[in-house]
């Protein structure tokens, strides 16, 4: 009984043969549809921040140094390589590499650092934002423009559709000269 | 020490004072017995956690437990720092092994919660995902088995057949263990009928391989001397106790819950629950690769079934409505995870309690332990498949007295059966 | 004569003590792969032992939570003097998804000097084997810091924003 | 040149143990299906263990008990006649002190657990010593033989005795009890109780560490090649060639098939509670007391 299970182990053992890999000195490399280490285009990069917000090992940390620029820095060392960041990103600028060797022997090795260039409006230096949410824009598109910042009065402007009736409304317009006219 | 740290005022990243000192009172020994501290670095339980085992001469006649020790607060960072697309991935790294049972299980919770209805061919994903993990899983505890009874050739060659699966689940999902397929809504990347025959394939072999390992060792009789009659525990005890998974079915008590309360695509699969009336280590190897086999013929049947057309991942369009409750089970490699979620404001859940399979068979082991060699305390822990960093400890604290009332494990089995 | 001898003898055969404080046991199961036929490290003479007085090279996995802090200052501490830390997994490096909770200390180097770090949730095998031979002087580092600055001028984003400022002004349709 | 024998005889064991050991390693390796450690490896543990800071326990017993091994195992080796050429000492020793000696080692093992005050030492203390007390009558029941056919005591006399006067059925069955007890004198994978990895890591040298780890090592590597020279030695009938180093080659050739059987035995087997081993052994006391018997009617 023991006999025979015993050389039944040792045939079915030694049918299968040495199987090491010889790792480090050939290469083995990850499949290519790995979670590997993400990597930032900075050129894509518009610095949104939402990567930022849905890490969930919350290891990308953002910091406005001024209006011009924001800092993006990739704390490698507490990533937990779920690829979220790449699937979130709006502008596809973060692509999970295949790269896993990441063995160093300090933890700065494995950071990434952006410095983004925010864009800002010339005229008033804050930073500029083709959203559409805020009340100003909401009323732009409904077909007014404010003419100057100080006095934000709010003159009807002829829309995307052009149409004349429109346009001979506004060629008798007078600005208002006192507020609340 | 005074701290209750799942209270909503205390922050999350609080760090109460270092507690070297407090050290833990295990319960003393019983008169005529040394303690043996199997502590928390033992090369066979790879986890933290201290057994002070009460051994007279070889037999143990006691055993305290005092574990605990990879608790990392992750409910209060749920709830307090990560929203829900998030968690799933939090959910995975509660356990190793069985990572995706949490994130489904944690995802089915949200979705009856908001009663969002995904779409099948997801849940068949999931099913297939969950099985996947169900094989490689019960290869891991065969190969560990073996380690602990000294028997490393089965150890080396279990993982070797092991290893494929692997290396298949890493082309599919991205990552070997972690697989981030399952989030709330449905899964995020899709089987392809590439991948699905690739995993014909690799079952194929794996399924040849096990049948192989299966004769060798079943009738090894120097096996059977290291595993007959070890941690018998009867079937009563093991109903008192509440076992749950490969351990109870060991014992004869049929329970799964894939097959009771069927979740994601189960209840269009036929699979036998293998139950074994062995009271014994021997049935827990026994449940445990025939419940293997029965997971491959469960991933092949999904993957014949599988509807090809619908949305993998059903949007969550409106906001989610605080104090919803839900709770949904899944049978995990080790027994039955249970997550309970009550949704809260401003998209992070209000409270989510996590209750793993070790928890309750753990409860059972100074059980088991009772008058067994000192040799057989690894294969007897092993048994349970021990999963450390699921446990929670349940601590019941009344707020109005302030006074701290820690539940004895026969008030919590009273009040669980009293709801069954 | 025989210290040199000793020393030259070091690399070649390293005795890793494994010490998981606190880990979700992925990084533990990675550990022992590494000891499975298909990445076998016993080539290099790796071998697990069970006693910190044995080892020479502790491996952590996982972020070392309150009631293990002593426990892992303890077991370096018993270790004989040549001796290497190697930290395994994301939790060990830097503490993981929970590196700020309440009960988790964060990585290992707030505990024990660590020398060498395996990111990865839970790390390759390969990726171990790689650590291990870094360590060995087998390969080099592949990894450094990445610095990327967007200071120049990007002219095309100038140019979306000024199509989208004058797209409704009154006289661009007069000529 | 009977003196150098005695060193020549040393210097073997001492060089080629670990090498016997790193095929062992090998061969459990290969049955594993992986590639394995280098066949030196022993070789660089052990100079590796010498160059480490050596943690002590302060106390006399802790620092005696790895030289008091190591001295122990390598004075029996001094007795055998190796390449079945009788150096000085053999002519003086008899059987008993070699048994002495061997249980010395043990007990030298024994000291050194019990005085690192480690719970898992004196646990792995308490199963050597199991070990010990029920195997070693089979290596002494198996000298004593050879010493009832050729009724005297000297060492080189009672080791070839069997060789000499033939193969009797007696002899067949002590070849066959020593065979089963092999394992648990050298202390591989069935047997390995006393160092069990898993459950008591490490057993008695839970304590040790640097130089004398590298020491206990040396003296568990050089007890294995003595039982299996022992083994070759009275046993296997081989052909002499008169011409001394060619004997000690042939010898340790044989010593060699015994080690990949060894091997074999070693990783397909998983490791038996020590209650099974005490079972397993009185069997094989009775066997060889009934081996005995029979020599004494000549049968």
């Amino acid at each position: 009984m023991w006999l025979t299970s015993k050389i039944k182990q040792a045939i079915y053992v030694l049918t299968k043969g040495t199987v090491t890999l010889p790792y480090p000195f050939s290469p083995h490399p990850a499949p290519d549809t790995f979670r590997g280490a993400p990597h930032w285009d900075h050129h894509k990069c518009v610095g949104c921040g939402g990567c930022a917000d849905h890490c969930s090992a919350r290891c990308i940390l953002i910091r406005d140094v001024c209006q011009e620029v924001r800092i993006m820095l990739y704390e490698g060392s507490r990533c937990t390589y779920c690829g979220r960041c790449a699937d979130v990103c709006p502008e596809k600028a973060i692509t999970t590499t295949t790269q896993f060797e990441l063995a160093t022997d300090s933890k700065e090795d494995i950071t990434e650092r952006l410095e983004l260039f925010m864009l800002t409006c010339q005229r008033c230096g804050r930073c500029f934002d083709m959203e559409t949410k805020n009340l100003i824009d909401k009323m732009e598109l409904k077909g007014f423009k404010y003419d100057n910042l100080e006095a934000r009065a709010l003159i009807p402007v002829i829309t995307e559709h052009f149409d004349m009736k429109t346009y001979q409304k506004t060629e008798s317009f007078s600005r208002p000269k006192k507020v609340g006219e | 020490a005074g701290i209750y740290p799942l209270r909503k005022e205390v922050p999350w990243n609080l760090m109460p004072p270092a507690a070297e000192d407090v050290a833990y009172q295990l319960d003393e020994a019983p008169e005529g017995c040394t303690t043996i501290p199997v502590g928390p670095f033992h090369p066979t339980l790879h986890e933290p956690c201290h057994f002070a085992v009460y051994v007279d001469g070889e037999t143990i006649k006691g055993c305290d437990y005092r574990g605990f020790m990879t608790h990392r607060g992750i409910e209060k960072l749920c709830q307090t720092q990560v929203s829900y697309n998030e968690i799933p991935f939090i959910a995975e790294r509660i356990c190793g092994i069985c990572g995706s049972v949490h994130a489904t299980a944690y995802s089915q919770a949200v979705e009856l919660a908001i009663g969002l209805k995904i779409s099948r061919r997801a849940e068949y994903i999931r099913t297939i995902m969950l099985e996947i993990e169900r094989v490689h899983s019960h290869l891991l505890w065969i190969g560990v088995a073996g380690h602990l009874i000294g028997f490393d050739t089965l150890f080396m060659q279990a993982w070797r057949v092991r290893e494929q699966v692997m290396w298949f689940c890493e082309k599919l999902t991205g990552n070997r263990k972690t697989y981030g397929m399952i989030v709330i809504g449905g899964v995020r990347r899709d089987i392809t009928p590439s991948h699905a025959d690739e995993l014909r394939g690799l079952l194929n072999n794996v399924e040849k391989e096990t049948h192989q390992v299966y004769k060798a060792i079943v009738g090894d009789t120097a096996i059977h001397k290291r595993t007959k009659g070890v941690g018998t525990i009867t079937k009563e005890e093991t109903i008192k106790w509440s076992l749950v998974g490969p351990v109870a079915r060991a014992r004869g008590v049929n329970i799964d819950t894939r097959r009771d309360h069927p979740y994601a695509a189960y209840d269009e699969m036929e699979f036998s629950v293998p139950v074994v009336d062995t009271m014994d280590v021997w049935g827990t190897v026994l449940v445990r690769v025939l419940e293997l086999l029965e997971a491959i013929k469960i991933i092949r049947q999904a993957l014949d079934k599988m509807p090809t057309d619908g949305p993998l991942l059903t949007e969550v369009l409106e906001p989610i409505k605080p104090m919803q409750h839900a709770i949904s089970a899944v049978e995990a490699p080790r027994g039955e995870a249970v997550h309970y979620i009550i949704t809260g404001e401003e998209n992070r859940p209000e409270r989510w309690r996590v209750r793993a399979p070790t928890y309750p068979n753990l409860q059972g082991v100074p059980m088991m332990l009772l008058n067994n060699e000192f040799a057989d305390l690894p294969i007897i822990i092993g048994s349970i498949d021990p999963c450390f960093s699921c446990t929670d400890r349940m601590t019941i604290v009344n707020v109005r007295s302030g006074e701290k009332k820690v539940m004895t494990k026969m008030q919590l089995e009273e009040i669980s059966r009293k709801s069954r | 004569m025989l210290k040199k001898l000793a020393q030259k003898a070091f690399p070649r055969s390293l005795w890793l003590y494994h010490c998981n404080s606190g880990a979700c046991n992925g990084c533990d199961i990675e550990i022992l792969n590494v000891l499975t036929p298909f990445y076998d490290v016993e080539r290099f003479g790796i071998k697990l032992v069970a006693s910190p007085r044995h080892a020479d090279v502790m491996l952590i996995s996982g972020a070392v939570t309150r009631p293990t802090l002593p426990l892992v200052k303890k077991a370096f501490e018993a270790m004989p003097s040549p001796k290497l830390v190697f930290a395994i997994g994301s939790c060990a490096t830097g503490g993981g998804c929970w590196f700020d909770t309440y009960n988790v200390t964060g990585g290992a180097d707030k505990v024990v000097p660590v020398n060498y770090y395996i990111p990865g949730c839970p790390p390759r095998p390969e990726a171990i084997i790689y650590g291990v031979a870094l360590a060995l002087g087998l390969v080099d580092k592949k990894v450094a810091p990445v610095e990327m600055k967007q200071m120049e001028f990007p002219v095309d984003m100038y140019k979306m924003n000024k199509a989208w400022e004058d797209r409704n002004v009154i006289y661009k349709l007069l000529d | 040149m009977d003196i150098a024998a005695i060193f020549i005889n040393i210097l073997v064991f001492l060089a080629f143990a670990p090498l016997f050991e790193g095929c062992v390693r090998k061969i459990t390796a290969k049955i594993q299906s992986r590639q394995g450690p280098p066949v030196t490896q022993p070789y660089y543990d052990i100079l590796k263990l010498l160059g480490k800071e050596n943690l002590t326990k302060g106390n006399w017993g802790f620092t005696i008990a790895p030289m008091l091994a190591l001295a122990s195992i390598l004075s029996a080796i001094a007795f055998l006649p190796v390449g079945n050429y009788v150096n000085a000492l053999t002519e003086y020793a008899d059987i008993i002190t070699v048994i002495y000696l061997l249980t010395l080692g043990g007990v030298a093992v024994l000291l050194g657990a019990l005085s690192s005050r480690n719970v898992y030492a004196g646990l792995g203390a308490s199963r050597e010593m199991i070990t010990m007390m029920m195997v070693e009558p089979v290596l002494a029941i198996t000298f004593i033989m050879g010493a009832l056919k050729v009724q005297s005591l000297g060492v080189n006399v009672t080791i070839t005795a069997i060789l000499q006067n033939g193969y009797t059925w007696s002899a067949g069955l002590m070849v066959l009890v020593y065979l089963m007890a092999l394992q648990a004198f050298v202390g591989r994978q069935p047997f390995d109780i006393a160092e069990a990895e898993v459950e008591i890591l490490e057993g008695p040298f839970i304590e040790y560490s640097g130089p004398n780890l590298a020491l206990f090592k040396y003296y568990l590597i050089l007890k294995q090649m003595f039982y299996a020279t022992v083994f070759v030695m009275v046993f296997i009938p081989v052909m002499k060639s008169g011409y001394y180093p060619v004997d000690i080659l042939i010898q340790l050739a044989c010593t060699s098939v015994v080690f990949v059987i060894i091997a074999l035995l070693g990783s397909t087997n998983p490791r038996l509670r020590i209650d099974q081993a005490m079972r397993y052994y009185a069997v094989l006391i009775v066997l060889s007391l009934c081996a005995v018997g029979m020599s004494t009617f000549g049968i």
